[in-house]
Protein backbone atom coordinates (compact mmCIF):
# COMPACT_ATOMS: atom_id res chain seq x y z
CA UNK A 1 0.00 0.00 0.00
CA UNK A 2 1.42 3.40 -0.87
CA UNK A 3 -1.26 5.60 0.29
CA UNK A 4 -2.71 4.85 3.46
CA UNK A 5 -5.57 6.88 5.79
CA UNK A 6 -4.82 6.60 9.56
CA UNK A 7 -7.27 7.92 12.45
CA UNK A 8 -4.11 7.53 14.55
CA UNK A 9 -1.37 10.24 15.17
CA UNK A 10 1.16 9.85 12.10
CA UNK A 11 4.68 8.59 13.38
CA UNK A 12 6.89 10.20 10.87
CA UNK A 13 9.64 7.67 11.63
CA UNK A 14 7.23 4.77 10.69
CA UNK A 15 6.49 6.73 7.75
CA UNK A 16 9.86 7.04 6.57
CA UNK A 17 11.05 3.60 7.46
CA UNK A 18 8.05 2.59 5.33
CA UNK A 19 9.10 4.67 2.30
CA UNK A 20 12.63 3.31 2.21
CA UNK A 21 11.73 0.08 2.99
CA UNK A 22 9.66 0.14 -0.57
CA UNK A 23 13.03 1.13 -2.18
CA UNK A 24 15.34 -1.32 -3.46
CA UNK A 25 18.30 -1.64 -1.08
CA UNK A 26 21.16 0.65 -1.08
CA UNK A 27 19.52 2.44 -4.44
CA UNK A 28 18.18 5.64 -2.37
CA UNK A 29 20.39 8.50 -2.40
CA UNK A 30 17.77 10.99 -1.04
CA UNK A 31 14.26 10.98 0.84
CA UNK A 32 12.15 13.92 0.82
CA UNK A 33 9.79 14.14 3.29
CA UNK A 34 6.82 16.60 3.70
CA UNK A 35 4.60 16.68 6.72
CA UNK A 36 1.44 19.00 6.56
CA UNK A 37 0.94 20.26 10.52
CA UNK A 38 -1.96 21.94 11.63
CA UNK A 39 -0.69 25.89 12.38
CA UNK A 40 -2.97 28.31 14.74
CA UNK A 41 -3.82 30.59 11.87
CA UNK A 42 -5.11 30.20 8.52
CA UNK A 43 -6.59 33.21 5.81
CA UNK A 44 -5.94 35.55 8.91
CA UNK A 45 -8.59 33.62 11.46
CA UNK A 46 -7.24 31.99 14.76
CA UNK A 47 -7.75 28.28 14.33
CA UNK A 48 -8.03 25.84 17.25
CA UNK A 49 -8.39 22.73 15.92
CA UNK A 50 -9.30 20.45 12.33
CA UNK A 51 -10.92 17.58 11.39
CA UNK A 52 -10.42 15.73 8.37
CA UNK A 53 -12.91 13.59 6.73
CA UNK A 54 -12.25 10.95 4.13
CA UNK A 55 -14.33 9.17 1.26
CA UNK A 56 -12.13 6.23 2.14
CA UNK A 57 -12.38 3.78 -0.63
CA UNK A 58 -12.29 6.28 -3.09
CA UNK A 59 -9.51 8.37 -1.19
CA UNK A 60 -7.13 5.51 -1.57
CA UNK A 61 -8.11 4.49 -4.71
CA UNK A 62 -7.17 7.88 -5.92
CA UNK A 63 -4.50 8.29 -3.39
CA UNK A 64 -2.88 5.17 -4.73
CA UNK A 65 -3.19 6.37 -8.44
CA UNK A 66 -1.36 9.68 -7.74
CA UNK A 67 1.55 7.61 -6.10
CA UNK A 68 1.71 5.15 -9.08
CA UNK A 69 1.50 8.49 -11.42
CA UNK A 70 4.49 9.76 -9.53
CA UNK A 71 6.46 6.90 -10.27
CA UNK A 72 5.48 7.25 -14.02
CA UNK A 73 6.87 10.41 -13.99
CA UNK A 74 9.81 11.11 -12.19
CA UNK A 75 13.24 9.03 -11.26
CA UNK A 76 12.12 7.35 -8.43
CA UNK A 77 12.67 4.02 -6.43
CA UNK A 78 9.62 4.99 -4.05
CA UNK A 79 6.70 7.34 -3.82
CA UNK A 80 4.24 7.28 -0.63
CA UNK A 81 1.75 9.33 1.61
CA UNK A 82 -0.37 8.79 5.03
CA UNK A 83 -3.22 11.00 5.37
CA UNK A 84 -4.95 11.76 8.88
CA UNK A 85 -8.64 11.77 9.75
CA UNK A 86 -10.40 12.53 12.45
CA UNK A 87 -9.86 15.40 14.97
CA UNK A 88 -6.71 17.08 15.03
CA UNK A 89 -5.26 19.04 17.78
CA UNK A 90 -2.77 22.54 16.57
CA UNK A 91 0.58 21.00 15.81
CA UNK A 92 -0.41 17.61 15.00
CA UNK A 93 0.07 16.03 11.47
CA UNK A 94 -2.14 16.04 8.92
CA UNK A 95 -0.48 14.40 5.80
CA UNK A 96 2.88 12.94 5.39
CA UNK A 97 4.39 12.50 1.79
CA UNK A 98 7.82 11.02 0.83
CA UNK A 99 9.70 9.87 -2.31
CA UNK A 100 13.14 8.17 -2.31
CA UNK A 101 15.36 8.49 -5.35
CA UNK A 102 18.67 8.05 -6.35
CA UNK A 103 19.43 11.69 -7.20
CA UNK A 104 17.71 14.93 -5.19
CA UNK A 105 16.29 16.11 -7.65
CA UNK A 106 13.78 13.77 -8.28
CA UNK A 107 13.49 13.20 -4.81
CA UNK A 108 12.18 16.74 -4.12
CA UNK A 109 10.09 16.90 -7.62
CA UNK A 110 8.04 13.60 -6.85
CA UNK A 111 7.40 14.59 -3.13
CA UNK A 112 5.87 17.95 -4.37
CA UNK A 113 4.26 16.62 -7.27
CA UNK A 114 2.35 13.81 -5.08
CA UNK A 115 1.57 16.44 -2.18
CA UNK A 116 -0.24 18.86 -4.79
CA UNK A 117 -1.96 16.26 -6.21
CA UNK A 118 -3.09 14.78 -3.20
CA UNK A 119 -4.53 18.36 -2.23
CA UNK A 120 -6.25 18.49 -5.56
CA UNK A 121 -7.43 14.93 -6.30
CA UNK A 122 -7.97 12.84 -3.14
CA UNK A 123 -11.34 13.11 -1.53
CA UNK A 124 -10.88 14.18 1.85
CA UNK A 125 -12.59 17.40 3.39
CA UNK A 126 -11.17 19.48 5.95
CA UNK A 127 -13.47 21.21 8.50
CA UNK A 128 -11.94 24.27 10.72
CA UNK A 129 -12.56 25.03 14.30
CA UNK A 130 -11.97 28.75 14.94
CA UNK A 131 -11.77 30.90 17.90
CA UNK A 132 -14.08 33.02 16.58
CA UNK A 133 -16.93 31.27 15.58
CA UNK A 134 -18.22 28.22 13.84
CA UNK A 135 -16.83 25.73 12.58
CA UNK A 136 -16.13 25.72 8.75
CA UNK A 137 -15.41 23.48 5.71
CA UNK A 138 -12.27 24.57 4.05
CA UNK A 139 -12.26 25.51 0.51
CA UNK A 140 -15.43 24.54 -0.47
CA UNK A 141 -18.35 26.90 -1.76
CA UNK A 142 -21.37 27.81 0.86
CA UNK A 143 -24.39 25.45 0.44
CA UNK A 144 -27.60 27.09 2.24
CA UNK A 145 -28.61 24.94 5.00
CA UNK B 1 -35.01 2.38 -8.10
CA UNK B 2 -33.08 2.35 -4.72
CA UNK B 3 -29.61 3.99 -4.34
CA UNK B 4 -27.36 3.98 -1.68
CA UNK B 5 -25.72 7.81 -0.64
CA UNK B 6 -22.95 8.63 1.26
CA UNK B 7 -22.29 12.23 1.74
CA UNK B 8 -19.65 14.09 2.95
CA UNK B 9 -18.44 17.73 4.09
CA UNK B 10 -21.28 20.28 2.93
CA UNK B 11 -23.59 17.55 1.25
CA UNK B 12 -23.44 16.01 4.34
CA UNK B 13 -24.57 19.29 6.27
CA UNK B 14 -27.59 20.02 3.89
CA UNK B 15 -28.84 16.49 4.35
CA UNK B 16 -28.13 15.97 7.73
CA UNK B 17 -26.67 12.37 7.32
CA UNK B 18 -23.81 10.47 6.83
CA UNK B 19 -25.51 7.46 4.25
CA UNK B 20 -29.35 7.06 3.76
CA UNK B 21 -30.94 4.69 0.84
CA UNK B 22 -33.34 6.36 -1.53
CA UNK B 23 -35.65 5.81 -3.80
CA UNK B 24 -35.71 8.01 -6.88
CA UNK B 25 -36.63 7.81 -10.63
CA UNK B 26 -33.46 10.65 -11.04
CA UNK B 27 -31.94 9.21 -14.31
CA UNK B 28 -28.69 10.70 -13.96
CA UNK B 29 -26.45 12.03 -10.65
CA UNK B 30 -26.97 15.74 -12.44
CA UNK B 31 -30.85 14.95 -11.80
CA UNK B 32 -30.36 13.46 -8.30
CA UNK B 33 -28.01 16.19 -7.02
CA UNK B 34 -31.35 18.50 -8.26
CA UNK B 35 -33.42 16.10 -6.49
CA UNK B 36 -32.24 15.92 -3.61
CA UNK B 37 -30.49 19.06 -2.97
CA UNK B 38 -32.80 21.61 -5.06
CA UNK B 39 -31.53 25.19 -4.79
CA UNK B 40 -29.76 24.18 -1.14
CA UNK B 41 -26.81 23.47 -3.61
CA UNK B 42 -25.13 26.33 -5.96
CA UNK B 43 -26.76 25.51 -9.63
CA UNK B 44 -24.74 23.86 -11.99
CA UNK B 45 -22.57 21.26 -9.80
CA UNK B 46 -20.75 19.89 -12.89
CA UNK B 47 -19.32 23.28 -12.44
CA UNK B 48 -17.86 23.45 -8.90
CA UNK B 49 -17.99 19.59 -7.81
CA UNK B 50 -17.30 15.91 -8.92
CA UNK B 51 -19.41 12.82 -8.26
CA UNK B 52 -18.55 9.16 -7.66
CA UNK B 53 -20.81 6.05 -9.01
CA UNK B 54 -19.44 2.41 -6.85
CA UNK B 55 -16.22 4.01 -5.61
CA UNK B 56 -15.22 5.77 -8.68
CA UNK B 57 -15.53 8.87 -10.58
CA UNK B 58 -18.03 9.26 -13.13
CA UNK B 59 -19.66 11.49 -14.85
CA UNK B 60 -22.46 14.02 -14.21
CA UNK B 61 -25.12 12.47 -16.93
CA UNK B 62 -23.65 8.95 -16.87
CA UNK B 63 -26.94 6.38 -16.25
CA UNK B 64 -27.54 5.24 -12.70
CA UNK B 65 -28.91 1.54 -11.83
CA UNK B 66 -30.26 -0.18 -9.47
CA UNK B 67 -28.36 -0.32 -6.14
CA UNK B 68 -25.60 2.03 -6.91
CA UNK B 69 -23.82 3.35 -4.89
CA UNK B 70 -23.47 7.46 -5.30
CA UNK B 71 -21.16 9.91 -3.70
CA UNK B 72 -20.99 14.00 -4.34
CA UNK B 73 -17.57 15.32 -3.88
CA UNK B 74 -17.36 18.81 -3.29
CA UNK B 75 -14.00 20.06 -3.57
CA UNK B 76 -11.82 18.92 -1.38
CA UNK B 77 -8.93 20.15 1.23
CA UNK B 78 -6.68 18.04 2.07
CA UNK B 79 -3.43 18.37 3.71
CA UNK C 1 22.83 25.96 16.57
CA UNK C 2 21.24 25.49 13.46
CA UNK C 3 24.06 23.30 11.80
CA UNK C 4 25.92 20.31 13.39
CA UNK C 5 28.40 18.06 12.65
CA UNK C 6 27.90 13.92 14.31
CA UNK C 7 29.99 11.83 14.35
CA UNK C 8 27.17 9.26 15.50
CA UNK C 9 24.71 8.03 13.15
CA UNK C 10 21.98 10.21 12.41
CA UNK C 11 18.56 10.02 13.79
CA UNK C 12 16.20 12.08 11.19
CA UNK C 13 12.99 12.07 14.39
CA UNK C 14 15.57 13.97 16.58
CA UNK C 15 16.63 16.17 13.79
CA UNK C 16 13.12 16.71 13.03
CA UNK C 17 11.66 16.97 16.79
CA UNK C 18 14.90 20.21 16.66
CA UNK C 19 13.64 22.21 13.63
CA UNK C 20 9.94 22.09 14.66
CA UNK C 21 11.15 23.25 18.51
CA UNK C 22 12.67 26.56 16.31
CA UNK C 23 9.48 27.03 15.13
CA UNK C 24 7.48 29.17 17.32
CA UNK C 25 4.46 26.96 18.47
CA UNK C 26 1.60 26.51 15.77
CA UNK C 27 3.44 28.97 13.11
CA UNK C 28 4.60 25.73 10.91
CA UNK C 29 1.99 24.34 8.62
CA UNK C 30 4.46 22.79 6.46
CA UNK C 31 8.03 20.67 7.11
CA UNK C 32 10.44 19.13 4.61
CA UNK C 33 13.22 17.07 5.10
CA UNK C 34 15.94 15.64 3.52
CA UNK C 35 18.29 12.63 3.91
CA UNK C 36 20.88 12.25 1.63
CA UNK C 37 21.58 8.98 2.05
CA UNK C 38 24.84 6.62 1.33
CA UNK C 39 24.33 4.61 -1.95
CA UNK C 40 25.43 1.68 -3.46
CA UNK C 41 26.63 2.93 -6.45
CA UNK C 42 27.91 6.19 -8.17
CA UNK C 43 29.17 7.27 -11.60
CA UNK C 44 28.70 3.77 -12.60
CA UNK C 45 31.19 2.57 -9.90
CA UNK C 46 30.19 0.34 -7.12
CA UNK C 47 30.67 1.79 -3.78
CA UNK C 48 31.11 -0.20 -0.54
CA UNK C 49 31.12 2.54 2.02
CA UNK C 50 32.20 6.50 2.46
CA UNK C 51 34.03 8.19 4.75
CA UNK C 52 33.05 12.19 5.41
CA UNK C 53 35.83 14.36 6.90
CA UNK C 54 34.44 18.04 7.76
CA UNK C 55 37.02 21.26 8.76
CA UNK C 56 34.97 21.35 12.00
CA UNK C 57 35.77 25.38 12.73
CA UNK C 58 34.82 26.35 9.22
CA UNK C 59 31.79 23.64 8.19
CA UNK C 60 29.98 25.04 11.67
CA UNK C 61 30.15 28.56 10.62
CA UNK C 62 29.65 28.34 7.22
CA UNK C 63 26.97 25.91 7.93
CA UNK C 64 24.84 28.22 10.11
CA UNK C 65 25.83 31.05 7.65
CA UNK C 66 23.81 29.15 4.90
CA UNK C 67 21.12 28.63 7.69
CA UNK C 68 20.77 31.97 8.03
CA UNK C 69 21.08 32.95 4.44
CA UNK C 70 17.95 30.47 3.99
CA UNK C 71 16.24 32.40 6.61
CA UNK C 72 16.54 35.89 5.24
CA UNK C 73 15.86 34.80 1.32
CA UNK C 74 12.61 32.71 2.64
CA UNK C 75 9.42 32.81 3.83
CA UNK C 76 10.15 30.15 6.70
CA UNK C 77 10.09 29.60 10.39
CA UNK C 78 12.72 27.55 10.80
CA UNK C 79 15.73 25.99 8.61
CA UNK C 80 18.44 23.45 9.90
CA UNK C 81 20.62 20.69 9.27
CA UNK C 82 23.41 18.62 10.57
CA UNK C 83 26.05 16.46 8.78
CA UNK C 84 27.46 13.00 9.06
CA UNK C 85 31.39 12.93 9.71
CA UNK C 86 33.35 9.74 9.60
CA UNK C 87 33.06 6.17 8.10
CA UNK C 88 29.47 5.35 6.97
CA UNK C 89 28.32 2.23 5.23
CA UNK C 90 25.47 2.08 2.72
CA UNK C 91 21.85 2.88 3.69
CA UNK C 92 23.28 5.44 6.45
CA UNK C 93 22.31 8.94 6.63
CA UNK C 94 24.97 11.35 5.46
CA UNK C 95 22.99 14.55 5.92
CA UNK C 96 19.37 16.10 6.40
CA UNK C 97 18.15 19.24 6.18
CA UNK C 98 14.97 20.20 6.91
CA UNK C 99 12.61 23.44 6.88
CA UNK C 100 9.38 24.37 8.61
CA UNK C 101 7.41 27.50 7.27
CA UNK C 102 3.90 28.52 7.57
CA UNK C 103 3.19 27.57 3.67
CA UNK C 104 4.47 24.46 2.04
CA UNK C 105 6.19 25.95 -0.80
CA UNK C 106 8.73 27.90 0.83
CA UNK C 107 9.29 24.71 2.91
CA UNK C 108 10.74 23.02 0.23
CA UNK C 109 12.27 26.10 -1.71
CA UNK C 110 14.14 26.48 1.53
CA UNK C 111 14.91 23.06 2.14
CA UNK C 112 16.51 22.50 -1.52
CA UNK C 113 18.15 25.58 -1.54
CA UNK C 114 19.57 24.88 1.71
CA UNK C 115 20.92 21.49 0.96
CA UNK C 116 22.61 22.98 -2.63
CA UNK C 117 24.60 25.68 -0.82
CA UNK C 118 26.24 23.19 2.29
CA UNK C 119 27.17 20.85 -0.73
CA UNK C 120 28.90 23.66 -2.61
CA UNK C 121 30.03 25.64 0.25
CA UNK C 122 30.76 23.49 3.22
CA UNK C 123 33.97 22.42 3.79
CA UNK C 124 33.23 18.82 4.26
CA UNK C 125 35.07 15.90 1.79
CA UNK C 126 33.64 12.68 0.53
CA UNK C 127 35.95 9.83 -0.13
CA UNK C 128 34.50 6.87 -1.13
CA UNK C 129 35.40 3.00 -1.26
CA UNK C 130 34.81 1.20 -4.39
CA UNK C 131 34.24 -2.62 -4.87
CA UNK C 132 37.02 -2.53 -7.82
CA UNK C 133 39.72 -0.37 -6.96
CA UNK C 134 41.70 2.33 -4.14
CA UNK C 135 39.42 4.97 -2.63
CA UNK C 136 38.92 8.20 -4.00
CA UNK C 137 38.15 11.75 -2.94
CA UNK C 138 35.06 12.44 -4.69
CA UNK C 139 34.67 15.79 -6.91
CA UNK C 140 38.04 17.55 -6.43
CA UNK C 141 40.76 17.40 -8.83
CA UNK C 142 43.55 14.07 -9.04
CA UNK C 143 46.64 15.52 -6.50
CA UNK C 144 49.88 13.56 -8.11
CA UNK C 145 50.84 11.85 -4.63
CA UNK D 1 57.43 33.29 10.60
CA UNK D 2 55.55 30.39 11.97
CA UNK D 3 52.10 28.88 10.33
CA UNK D 4 49.85 26.45 11.40
CA UNK D 5 48.40 24.37 8.78
CA UNK D 6 45.68 21.79 8.65
CA UNK D 7 45.14 18.96 5.79
CA UNK D 8 42.58 17.97 4.01
CA UNK D 9 41.08 15.62 1.22
CA UNK D 10 44.00 16.13 -1.65
CA UNK D 11 45.98 18.26 0.48
CA UNK D 12 46.52 15.70 3.03
CA UNK D 13 47.08 12.90 1.10
CA UNK D 14 49.80 14.86 -0.55
CA UNK D 15 51.58 15.89 2.70
CA UNK D 16 50.61 12.82 4.60
CA UNK D 17 49.92 14.22 7.80
CA UNK D 18 46.64 15.84 9.43
CA UNK D 19 48.47 19.34 10.82
CA UNK D 20 51.70 20.41 10.97
CA UNK D 21 53.97 23.53 11.93
CA UNK D 22 55.90 25.02 8.88
CA UNK D 23 58.80 28.08 9.32
CA UNK D 24 58.13 29.91 5.92
CA UNK D 25 58.79 33.57 4.50
CA UNK D 26 56.17 32.62 1.85
CA UNK D 27 54.14 36.29 2.16
CA UNK D 28 50.44 34.73 0.96
CA UNK D 29 48.57 31.34 0.35
CA UNK D 30 49.18 31.82 -3.18
CA UNK D 31 53.55 31.18 -2.25
CA UNK D 32 53.11 28.78 0.82
CA UNK D 33 50.89 26.73 -1.63
CA UNK D 34 53.53 26.47 -4.60
CA UNK D 35 56.26 26.27 -1.46
CA UNK D 36 54.06 22.88 0.28
CA UNK D 37 52.93 21.66 -2.82
CA UNK D 38 54.93 22.38 -5.42
CA UNK D 39 53.70 20.41 -8.79
CA UNK D 40 52.01 17.84 -6.54
CA UNK D 41 49.46 20.03 -7.24
CA UNK D 42 47.75 21.36 -10.53
CA UNK D 43 48.45 24.83 -11.17
CA UNK D 44 46.37 28.09 -10.49
CA UNK D 45 45.03 26.77 -7.20
CA UNK D 46 42.98 29.75 -7.05
CA UNK D 47 41.12 28.31 -9.80
CA UNK D 48 39.95 25.30 -8.66
CA UNK D 49 40.34 25.46 -4.63
CA UNK D 50 39.92 27.97 -1.41
CA UNK D 51 41.90 28.81 1.45
CA UNK D 52 41.40 29.49 5.03
CA UNK D 53 43.39 31.70 7.58
CA UNK D 54 42.39 31.54 10.86
CA UNK D 55 39.27 29.61 10.73
CA UNK D 56 37.38 31.80 7.77
CA UNK D 57 37.38 31.96 4.15
CA UNK D 58 40.36 34.40 2.47
CA UNK D 59 42.03 35.51 -0.19
CA UNK D 60 45.21 33.66 -1.82
CA UNK D 61 46.90 37.11 -1.94
CA UNK D 62 45.87 38.10 2.07
CA UNK D 63 49.42 38.84 3.91
CA UNK D 64 49.84 35.70 6.14
CA UNK D 65 51.26 36.55 9.95
CA UNK D 66 53.32 34.99 12.65
CA UNK D 67 51.21 32.07 13.95
CA UNK D 68 48.28 32.06 11.42
CA UNK D 69 46.41 28.94 10.85
CA UNK D 70 46.46 28.19 7.06
CA UNK D 71 43.99 25.65 5.35
CA UNK D 72 43.90 24.95 1.71
CA UNK D 73 40.27 23.82 0.68
CA UNK D 74 40.03 21.40 -2.67
CA UNK D 75 36.38 21.31 -3.96
CA UNK D 76 34.12 19.89 -1.16
CA UNK D 77 31.74 16.96 -1.76
CA UNK D 78 29.38 16.95 1.30
CA UNK D 79 26.10 15.24 1.41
Amino acid sequence: MTFLLSAEPLDAAACRAALVALAPPGAAGGVVAFEGLVRNHAEGRSVESLEYHAYDALALSEGSRVMDEARERFAVEAVCAVHRTGHLALGETAVWVGAAAAHRQAAFDACRWALDEVKARVPIWKREHYADGPAEWVAVPRIAP
Amino acid sequence: MTLHLLHFSVFRDARGCDAERVETDAPTPLALCAELFGAAVPAQPEAWARVAVNDAFAGWDVRLAEGDTVVFLAPSAGG
